[in-house]
């Protein structure tokens, strides 16, 4: 497969969260800025890349019938150093994406990467595969952060443009996903052109 | 014969109604309680007016015309009427441009993108004024003195409504009775002498307009009749109960803008059920949820947010609440 | 009295799906029919209630007692998918109409947040097992309540004619937020 | 007290111009064409061919199977030719054309306008004097009558019920037969009333005809059992199903028939075709036909003989208006336009109704608002507003399970209809539909 | 530190032993006979278990996919084309390439052809239409031009011809799936075998009536006289109620049959201009 094209496919054609409506929890959950989409985004994707990497080394170990608890155990891993991690280091940040670090683990987008690419893939491909959707997701994140945060404060990664509060109701959970809808209808415009 | 004769399947004569008739009976049927706000709040009362409708229909304009590419509809009425429905939720000092945003998301987001007018599951102008009213907590909620501020737009003296008195007293432990002084008569509460929204303050106006669209078979009786007999129980009942925490159920009936919500929003044709029955359970449920709310919820009003609530369940209701088909309970007799 | 509140506010005040954004995958993955939906939120009840007594047994009488807590999530999700898969496996076998009406869902459950989401929650919430099942049970309701809802949204809007942009997941979500939108009246009320 | 059927209904503007004008005998056309199937079920078998003399009611195709009728000749002539001609749809059916050169009646038909009242035939020789007068349904449904006065085994008639409600707008010709053929009609309904073995009869007329009620209530006094019902005006009032529950509130299940309420409905038109069958032995080959509209210069009721063109009715009530948009074959809510003026009165005609041009277009078609007129409009208690998108999306099971074939086509939801929604267009195609998936479910 | 790691690795260890022998148990005791092919086709899907094909889960999905007779309808969102293929491979649910087929409209009957003689003006699909009456013409078994079939293509194949009144297909997106063929409800549309070039010739009518009639309402309709059925050198073209028919399969594309049809019912698409009687030949 031409390693460029499986590098940029998570940004829109095969993204995660805006055309496979993967992930939709922690997109939604923790994307009341810019930054916070970001953080969360970057977290997703250290897993997926690891994993994806782990998985890709073992796949010809890992018998058929127990592949699933296998790959779910190493994700869960992941997710653990990844929460550790980030509650030592960036505690503020940690404290904002809260329960949905540890539930990266469910998310479907990670365990879907595995299972569906690097348990048949080579390691490069797989590395190239999980940073991509990686981007791509972070890349959603970012994006449904950055509306969220311009329409409800005014601001982009922390930085007031407009004295102020925003509305309101962009923080808050129905501007989430009302966001997320005109978002996915445009995204699905450009993919159609 | 000179011309050609037309075909068309059965049948072959139509009745009188039209959506534009309905659209604009439901314009007249706003008349009153909005002259009655002119009288109150004066010129605030026109332009906060004027601004809604024009930018609804606009908006709906534009949508239809370059987004959706059909041919514009905004001649029947409807975009209007959201328009003077979202007017009337809305205090008549609110800056020009949140009502502007107020438009776009009642047309845009609670309308048009489902697919405009019967489509929404959502009443429209509702869509409008809850998401405002989350936005903009504090210029939804400074409502102007009536009368004294007849010819100031904005940056008129403001003061609370009677339930938003009574709210913040009674969490103050401040008892009902020494509440009621701070509020006026119930002949004003009536009339419409008293801080509020625009098109809610008038019960008597709106409950004018209610009943030429009863009359007119605009819409039935059931919807607004459920609401107030179930708010009218279920305060009654809290009231018999503690009255010195609760206010009397009359008091709950002519504030805030049940009547206009009963009356106007409720109604709503897309967004409420199509049977006598359903029209109960939903009048119920919008009941219980507007007393829920302002006796133990954050907010001091609640119908709103009850009218939308039960929006939500009126495709459960029509789904499982079917009218009554003929011959399939027999009786004989 | 603690348990009205616990299952008031788990149901209309912070909705794990409306609210907190838990178990939105399956939210919109299966909620195109009314039947569909409910079917899952009688799934949904049962796993996660199941799931909250088991993971609060082993986090109280292994990980806390042995200091492990860092292991939650690894151990929380071994068990809950294991356990699922030994639901499904049971229910096959021993009743297959409950199978067809619940037992298609459990697959979905192990990757459905949500109920990693509520026990971890009654962990963190530090509540006790009676507390913490009429959390899950209330949980799973005010799921299935938001669930049914949007179905029956869904089922209306199959009817009528969605413009081409907003057709498929942009209504959806737009309707769920109008939905999230209704229930921020219930704020404040326990 | 005035009796209607509780739910739904509309009343659209009755508009009955004709109901002033007594019934004229039409001159025998020059030429007939008698289709084959002027009822519901198998064409009846032609007994004649090309070149054929054949008299005034005789039998010139013989019913074939149970559901079927017998066709006459309704004119003295030569058989032209037996060729597919043009119905009221415009699909081509097998017809006999006969041109005509006298008007010579088959022997032993009574053509004497004496009243004969007493009643000798039992109830065997009512059955089977019209089956062989070929009657069918003349309220339009055309069903073959003598199915109708068989009760089927293990059923009970016990009230038998004769529709003179005329509920469709403009037509009148139910009306002028029960004001001038009064005393016939009623020795009718006791002949039906012997053949189904019941005691009483229920006439039901809707009080926009006082004089009928009147006159009808004072004859019927004689008559044992029979008794006149005054009904409020409401559209389908003439739907079997509508009248039963109407007169004698019963309610006849969903896919059931009138008998298992213990009722037979019958057309007051039918009831007079007894008549003439049973005591002067004439065939069903005239009817009363309304011609009218708004238009039309002289809006008439003609007795007029089978096969005539519908042409040639409108010629006698004045010719077409120069404004006309429609020409409607019945009335105005479940009538069926015509493409062409030329196709012949059949069994089933009860009038002929002109529309203007201006009238005859539709409303344009807007969005469904979801007022629930049509809900509130159903006389069978369906949701038009779901059954439209059901069928326009192809969601056959959605229809069927909300009752698709429970409708009547009553047109009521597209009359009420603010939107101007094709309602009634849609379910009839719905219902075609999903008849065929249950038929051939059932295979 | 090393007593953290040695805990963390029993208590895994054993809740992972613990797990994989109840579930082997459960497993033995409870097992269930299924068709085989559902877990080979669940191993190609990604396991995702997101819902995103509309069932509840991949499991489910793998089960829609052995009981289905066409596949083409399921889609899994996660899954690529390649997966997708070796389900197909697995299932043996590939449709054999058939003969390449093309959708063909029998009908002329233009305004000019088949004057209009009333205005339909009931719901614009020719079902209602068809079910009404014979439509705007007096042809009984012509094109109504409400355009079914126009909506029922799901390849944007087919389109009004608002001057002629009459559906075209556009050959190249034609996939000859039937889904218009199916819609009519006249039977006006006839797959018809793809020729060289996309050279088609056929009989552009289908009405059985007599000839004087069918003629009495459309121009170019079929009269049945027979002319086209002696030319024919491959006893292509048979006669049945009034009504000539060109059999695709044997006919060998001579073009002897059209110039000998009276009223040129008979359409040649895609062929080189005739050297003689050009003008008659209006079709292209």
């Amino acid at each position: 497969m031409d390693q460029a094209k499986n590098f940029t496919k998570g940004f829109i054609r095969e993204n995660p969260v805006f055309i496979l409506m993967l992930g939709l929890c922690p997109a939604l959950g923790t994307t009341t800025s810019a930054f916070n989409g970001m953080g969360m985004g970057f977290a997703t994707m250290f897993v997926v890349l690891m994993s994806n990497i782990v998985v890709s080394l073992i796949k010809n170990f890992v018998p058929n019938k127990v592949r699933i608890p296998c790959y779910i155990v190493i994700i869960a891993s992941f997710v653990t150093i990844v929460d550790l991690v980030m509650a030592g280091f960036m505690p503020a940040l940690h404290e904002q994406l809260g329960l949905f670090i540890p539930l990266i683990v469910v998310n479907c987008f990670v365990l879907g990467r595995a299972e569906a690419f690097a348990s048949k893939n080579t390691l490069l491909s797989s590395v190239i595969d999980g940073t991509g959707m990686g981007l791509g997701f972070t890349f959603a994140l970012t994006l449904l952060g950055a509306a969220r945060e311009i329409l409800g404060s005014n601001a982009i990664f922390g930085l007031q443009f407009i004295e102020g509060d925003g509305m309101l109701v962009f923080i808050l959970a129905p501007g989430a996903f009302i966001a997320l809808g005109y978002l996915i209808a445009l995204a699905n415009k450009l993919n159609k052109q | 014969m000179d011309k050609l004769i037309t075909v068309s399947p059965s049948p072959h004569v139509y009745g009188d109604d039209t959506v534009k008739k309905l659209m604009y009976g439901v314009i007249y049927a706003l008349l009153p309680a909005f002259l009655v706000s002119v009288y109150f709040f004066g010129i605030g009362a026109l332009i906060v007016t004027a601004i809604s409708v024009v930018s609804c229909v606009m908006f709906e304009y534009l949508i239809q015309k370059y987004m959706m590419k059909t041919e514009p509809s905004v001649s029947d009425g409807s975009a209007a009427v959201t328009g003077v429905l979202l007017a009337m939720n809305l205090p008549t000092n609110i800056p020009w441009w949140i009502i502007v945003i107020g438009a776009l998301v009642a047309i845009g987001v609670g309308k048009m993108s489902f697919g405009g007018l019967g489509n929404n599951p959502f009443n429209p102008a509702l869509v409008g004024r809850v998401f405002l009213f989350i936005s903009f907590p504090v210029q939804m909620t400074s409502w102007p003195e009536p009368i004294v501020s007849r010819l100031q737009y904005t940056d008129a003296a403001t003061g609370a409504t009677p339930l938003g008195v009574i709210k913040e007293g009674l969490a103050a432990g401040v008892p009902m009775s020494r509440l009621a002084e701070q509020i006026p008569g119930y002949l004003d509460l009536f009339i419409g002498h008293l801080h509020g929204s625009m098109g809610e303050i008038s019960a008597l106006a709106l409950l004018a307009g209610g009943i030429y669209m009863i009359a007119r078979k605009i819409i039935t009786w059931h919807i607004p009749v459920s609401i107030f007999c179930t708010v009218f129980l279920f305060t009654g009942i809290l009231w018999l109960i503690n009255p010195y925490d609760n206010a009397d159920p009359v008091f709950h009936l002519i504030t805030g803008g049940l009547v206009l919500g009963a009356v106007f929003m409720a109604t709503d044709y897309a967004t409420s059920p199509m049977t006598p029955k359903g029209m109960w359970i939903y009048g119920t449920g919008i009941g219980v949820i507007t007393v829920a709310i302002r006796v133990y919820g954050a907010y001091p009003e609640g119908i709103s947010f009850a009218i939308l609530i039960m929006n939500s369940f009126v495709p459960l209701i029509n789904k499982y609440v079917k009218p009554n088909r003929f011959g399939e309970e027999v009786k004989n007799g | 009295m603690e348990y009205i509140v616990i299952v008031l506010s788990a149901i209309l005040v912070n909705n794990i799906v409306l609210a907190q954004f838990l178990g939105l995958c399956p939210f919109f993955g299966v909620s195109s029919r009314i039947s569909t939906a409910a079917g899952m939120g009688g799934a949904v009840l049962f796993v996660m209630t199941v799931a909250a007594i088991v993971t609060y047994l082993i986090s109280h009488y292994i990980l806390i007692p042995f200091d492990l807590i860092y292991l939650r999530t690894i151990t929380y999700i071994l068990v809950i998918s294991s356990l699922v898969q030994m639901v499904e496996i049971i229910l096959k076998k021993v009743s297959p109409p409950l199978y067809q009406a619940l037992g298609i869902f459990l697959p979905l459950m192990t990757t459905n947040c949500a109920i990693l989401g509520v026990a971890i929650l009654v962990i963190q919430n530090e509540y006790t097992l009676m507390s913490g099942v009429v959390f899950a049970v209330a949980h799973s309701i005010g799921f299935t309540l938001a669930l049914v809802i949007l179905a029956g949204i869904r089922e209306q809007l199959e009817l009528v004619n969605v413009p081409e942009g907003m057709k498929g997941n942009p209504i959806i979500l737009v309707a769920a937020g109008l939905l999230a939108l209704a229930f921020m009246g219930f704020a404040g009320i326990v | 007290m005035i009796h209607t059927f509780p739910n739904g209904g509309v009343h659209p503007a009755e508009d009955k111009f004709a109901a002033g004008s007594s019934i004229k005998a039409l001159p025998v056309p020059e030429t007939v064409i008698i289709p084959l199937s002027q009822h519901i079920g198998a064409p009846a078998e032609p007994l004649v061919k090309k070149g054929d003399k054949v008299k005034t009611g005789q039998l010139i195709a013989k019913s074939k199977g149970f559901v079927s009728a017998n066709i006459h000749s309704s004119v003295t002539g030569t058989v032209k030719k037996i060729d597919n001609e043009p119905d009221s749809s415009g699909y081509k059916r097998t017809s006999v054309v006969i041109e005509t050169e006298d008007d010579q009646w088959e022997e032993g038909i009574d053509t004497g306008t004496s009243i004969k009242k007493n009643i000798t035939a039992g109830p065997e020789d009512i059955i089977t004097r019209t089956l062989d007068a070929g009657i069918v349904g003349l309220g339009g449904a055309t069903f073959p009558s003598h199915i109708k006065l068989s009760v089927p085994k293990g059923k009970k008639a016990e009230i038998l019920i004769i529709n003179g409600v005329e509920c469709e707008p403009c037509l009148t010709s139910d009306h002028r037969l029960m004001l001038e053929k009064g005393e016939e009609l009623l020795v009718g309904v006791s002949l039906i009333m012997k053949a189904l073995n019941v005691t009483r009869a229920l006439i039901g007329i809707e009080n926009n005809k006082p004089d009928a009620i009147s006159h009808l209530s004072r004859l019927a006094q004689d008559y044992d059992g029979i008794t006149v019902k005054t009904l409020k005006v409401k559209y389908p009032q003439g739907g079997e199903k509508q009248l039963i529950k109407a007169l004698i509130n019963r309610e006849v299940p969903s896919g059931g028939l009138p008998i298992d309420v213990g009722t037979v409905v019958h057309n007051v038109g039918t009831a007079y075709a007894v008549y003439e069958a049973v005591q002067k032995n004439k065939p069903l080959i005239e009817r009363v036909v309304t011609v009218t509209g708004k238009g039309v210069e002289r809006p008439s009721n003609f007795l007029v003989r089978i096969g005539t063109p519908v042409k040639t009715l409108i010629e006698a009530a004045g010719g077409i208006p120069g404004n006309t948009g429609k020409i409607v074959n019945g009335g105005p809510m479940m009538g069926k336009a015509l493409n062409n003026i030329e196709v012949p009165v059949n069994k089933g005609t009860s009038g002929i109704l002109i529309i203007p041009a201006p009238e005859a277009a539709r409303k344009p078609v807007v969005n469904c608002v979801r007022c629930a007129k049509c809900v509130s409009a159903c006389p069978m208690g369906l949701e038009p507003h779901l059954l439209m998108p059901a069928t326009e999306f192809k969601k056959w099971d959605l229809a069927e399970e909300e009752k698709i074939l429970d409708c009547m086509e009553c047109g009521s939801c597209s009359y009420i209809c603010p939107s101007g929604r094709p309602l009634l267009d849609y379910i009839r195609l719905g219902k075609s539909t999903v008849s065929k998936i249950i038929r051939s479910r059932k295979q | 530190m090393s007593d953290i790691v040695i805990y963390s690795i029993i208590t895994l260890g054993a809740m992972g032993a613990a797990a994989a022998i109840i579930l082997f148990l459960v497993a033995k005791k409870f097992n269930v006979v299924e068709d085989p092919r559902i877990d080979l086709v669940e191993e190609e899907l990604p396991a995702a278990n997101c819902g995103g094909c509309g069932l509840p889960g991949c499991r489910a999905f793998a089960e829609a996919l052995v009981k289905a007779d066409d596949i083409s309808e399921l889609k899994c969102p996660v899954s690529s084309s390649e997966a997708m293929a070796k389900i197909s491979e697995i299932l043996g649910k590939e449709i054999p390439e058939p003969e390449p087929l093309v959708a063909v409209v029998r009908c002329a009957g233009t305004p000019a052809n088949r004057p209009r003689n009333n205005i339909y003006d009931g719901t614009p699909k020719c079902s209602v239409a068809s079910a009404l009456y014979t439509g705007e013409s007096n042809c009984p078994y012509g094109c109504l031009g409400l355009g079914d079939c126009v909506e029922a293509c799901r390849f944007d194949a087919i389109h009004m011809n608002h001057e002629t009144g009459l559906p075209e297909v556009t050959d190249e997106l034609c996939t000859a799936c039937n889904a218009c063929v199916v819609e009519c409800p006249r039977n006006i549309i006839e797959l018809r075998k793809k020729n060289k070039k996309d050279r088609k010739i056929y009989v552009a009518c289908i009405n059985e009536e007599k000839g004087g009639v069918a003629r009495k309402s459309c121009k170019v309709a079929c009269i049945g006289c027979g002319k086209c059925v002696k030319a024919c050198k491959f006893d292509a073209i048979t006669m049945e109620n009034n009504l000539a028919y060109i059999d695709p399969v044997k006919c060998k594309l001579c073009r002897k049959c059209a110039p000998e049809c009276p009223t040129n019912a008979i359409l040649e698409i895609n062929f080189p201009v005739r050297k003689q009687k050009a003008g008659a030949q209006a079709q292209e």
